[in-house]
């Protein structure tokens, strides 16, 4: 299935789920917000949230700015 | 002066000097630059995680860590109120639920002044959504006025062009801001060095927010101790109400008792 | 910054904030305000004792003791060189031989600007009768060097008139003085508030010396301390070495990693 | 014999030394310094320095100024 | 200069120097003043007319003709759109469809400044309904950007607020607002005297609108003399290019040939 | 304004505005911009004559004819009394007896401001010798004075150094000489452009003498016109006497006869 | 009938037009515009114009301004 | 005889008057002023005053200056 990650075509099983993509990207426990389509995923959500075809996926964190 | 309370929203601050954290040149200066800052409030920006690349990179909330710091997120670098709105949920959730944010929505890259209608829309929306704001404006008193009303917990006019260290551009805008305002008017934006903090708190500003000035000095964690003392030299002599002005001079020492 | 030494002849100073003791409402206030400001170095001026009458008044020297500060015993209210050079030799008899004095030859009481001729006639004296001058002169860089030539342990040029609080009237000429200088440059006269202070020690001088800023202040005792932290403000900015101005914006975010 | 003290006229005795007149005007231990005819006394000539007819002296001490 | 053009919509103007018509003594020093001043374009405000009483009290525009003045009648004391849609059209019935108009829209009575959601607002309102509009608003690059993109024929930034005679406050963004505009920037409101109007010519602004600088003077026709020389003074300035700021020195008489 | 005059010693003239001839880029500019600036007073170098070569090289004084103009030899490059004293006996041949001089004496190269002392030391030997002595100093209201006393027909203080174009740095200090002048006070030096001049003048200064910001400006000849423009802008609104600078706005146009 | 003038009660005839007012008043000629419930009336409609009981009637002329 | 003209070391005859260098130099009507040994020489003297060997002369003119 293709997704667009943080702007990138990215390819992933029909059944992953923000849970499942935060761990293949070795973010879990880190400091980071999710945002599919636009909509904020609050993190209780991760494991029960599944990705579609075409979503689109970003994964932010907080980075130096004033 | 470590008695007197600065009031955002329900949160209380003994620093009035606000710091960013851009343009460092690493994370241990930035920490060593904010520590010497003696900032209470930090603002970061909200960017793309890297993705499958060096996932363990050393993060910036573990140089400022939001147990000892306020964290306030900004929407720097958002030219529509769409972006701002998504950026303050995404700093929301990230930082588990806290609702306290800079909004800045940007008229044009040059001059990085504020689009005042995208504000205005932005504002609105995040106020029903249940943030607390801290926004960026321009000095015009009667927009600042606006934003007061409607609700922003902190207002936040430019001394001078993001980054541009001009310093006050406009005393007499910003005196106009402090006068009318009932929360805390924090120069945003614009100063240079120490004494430039000195005269923002002179005119009676509650706060200074700042981050070039310190990040881009030869010595940003000497300069960032010279703004923590510029910031309170300029507080107390705003409380300690300074000589009036004279176009004439007058003498010091008695002219009794001259035996010449 | 207290590791910094400020040396002036052979003393040497931790402090760049010199103060005067005059236009107090009390000594009690002299006193505190003194203490507040941090100085080490403190101005008096040399009067006629009341003859035939309460013989017990307090003594300033009690509330700004000799061995706790340096006392620099100036010349106010002098206009010819004769009454300077006694007003001295007169203040280093009162203070057991100490030679170091502030000298200050009046041109006019309007302006209390310096007479400068009188005062290049004082110091020739003075220097050949053994003191150590610390002058008060106008802000011109070659009167300014002629006077270290001729061996004043410090230079001090107003900032403008004295007591007018009107601040550093012309950052040129006093940047001027302090790039040729290679004694101490104290601006003597002129400032306001603390970010006049900040400013003059910005601008590389050495150390500001005032009274009127301080005890005409609504809150004297404040105010010395707003100056104290505006001086060592300034100063550790000027080290510091300050960004450069810019004409144009520069985002403190970058632009990296946007999502929006 | 008549002197001038501090710019006002001051009569005093003949045999009157600076130490004396610092003693009569209960000044003695202060901080002060004395010049007679423009020229400084040093205190240690107290003692010794006869007052002259016409004399001009004068006492001063430390005051505030800036 | 005569001979160089300020094009407003299709109207050409030699001068560049505009004046309003309030605060006069009576028509008579309204009508020298006018005079002296050089200008084209005259502002005038839309009131009631007396009823029964004084029909034959003497009138404006017999003092400043419309067949030899191009009237440019404003909406001040306007707070909200409709009123100054109103104004607008009175006046455009009152001068024969004359479509040209000054267009201002206040925040608040202290400030006098304008309120730039409502000023957009009219803005729209008015070029729907086929005016030509000279529009007051602040100094922010971004809204008189967006005045200009709506169709405004030329944007009027203040200097600095009306009738305070504080020159030009802040030269970088009206320098700014001068760098993006493709309509004519003419500074309105703020100026005192005739170097004010200098300085704004100087940055680069195509003209200056005034009134109180003039009926305020001590002597109104002649200083009405003053600001049209210093228009043209900094328009030729402007044009001649100014010889660059030093910090040092340069003589001005060569050193060759000196025989000492 | 023309028919306003300007008293120099016995001399009378109708121009505010005196110029050099230095630094153009040939004779034909030196009489063009000369013209356009309407200058009656205009200063030249006295330079050795080359030898043995190009002895019909054409001379300034064709260009400037002293039948036409009030020439003021100067000593520039002079930095002793002696020099100077040589130096306008030498200029007081060359135009028969003419015996009007602009006396400078200058301290360093860097700064190009005055020897003050030495200048007293000069204007003391010339006015013995019968010069009339236009006497460059800095801006020190008791110098001036002194100068005055001595008998200079016209005390001239630098507004900002030669050559610098960086205006009146210092207001207050010109002010205070303008105020206790009985000769005419002339800013010489550190004009740049047409609003400086405009500037000094508005402060009261008699008139202003210079050179670079014409000579040096990108259309010299436009410069001159400008200059001349902004020394009579400023000339008339001196005397038409400013209105009162304002913290607060005051409206133009009246609130009575509102219809909305 | 009772309309308003310039903010003022104004009693007139039933059958008033805009050019009798403006004639009543003695503004015939003059450099006047005139506004009834806030909309402009035409010079070209005075004539025709008819006012009614409550209208709310503004007669403007150009003044000193800036 | 050898005199300093202008800074230059310069050789002429005995006689030579300050006229007789004008003139040999082109400088007869032109706008100039002489010095010798540091005093003017008015023009009425050019004829009459003889140069001496190691004279210090010096011709100006007014040129370009501000």
């Amino acid at each position: 299935m293709n997704i667009t990650l943080n702007g990138e075509a990215f390819e992933c099983n029909n059944d992953t789920t923000i849970q499942s993509l935060v761990e293949q990207q070795k973010l879990v426990g880190k400091r980071i917000a999710i945002e599919v389509n636009l909509e904020v995923v609050p993190r209780s959500q991760y494991n029960t949230c599944q990705l579609q075809e075409g979503d689109k996926v970003e994964i932010v964190h907080a980075s130096g700015g004033g | 002066m470590n008695t007197e309370i600065l009031k955002i929203g329900q949160r209380e601050f003994h620093s009035r000097l606000l710091v960013g954290t851009g343009k460092y040149k690493d994370l241990e200066e930035t920490r060593l630059a904010t520590e010497a800052s003696g900032a209470e409030i930090v603002t970061v920006a909200i960017r793309r995680s890297n993705i499958g690349q060096n996932a363990d990179e050393p993060n910036l909330l573990e140089a400022i860590p939001p147990d000892r710091y306020t964290i306030l997120p900004n929407t720097a670098g958002c030219y529509t109120a769409e972006d701002a709105v998504r950026t303050c949920r995404l700093a929301r959730e990230l930082l588990d639920g806290h609702n306290l944010v800079k909004l800045e929505v940007l008229g044009d890259e040059k001059t990085l002044f504020p689009d005042i209608t995208a504000t205005l829309e932005a504002t609105e929306l995040l106020i029903k959504d249940g943030f607390e704001i801290m926004v960026y404006t321009n000095d015009d008193p009667i927009i600042a006025k606006r934003l007061e009303e409607m609700g922003c917990v902190a207002v936040m006019p430019l001394a001078a062009p993001i980054g541009s260290g001009l310093g006050i551009r406009n005393p007499y805008n910003i005196l106009e801001i402090v006068d009318n305002a009932s929360v805390p008017i924090i120069v945003d934006a614009g100063v240079g060095t120490a004494s430039d903090a000195a005269v923002a708190m002179e005119l009676g500003c509650d706060g200074v927010l700042m981050n070039t000035a310190i990040a881009a000095a030869r010595n940003p964690v000497l300069m960032a101790s010279a703004m923590k003392k510029g910031i309170e030299a300029g507080r107390e002599a705003f409380l300690a109400g300074r000589m009036p002005r004279k176009r004439y001079a007058s003498a010091s020492s008695p002219i009794d008792g001259s035996f010449f």
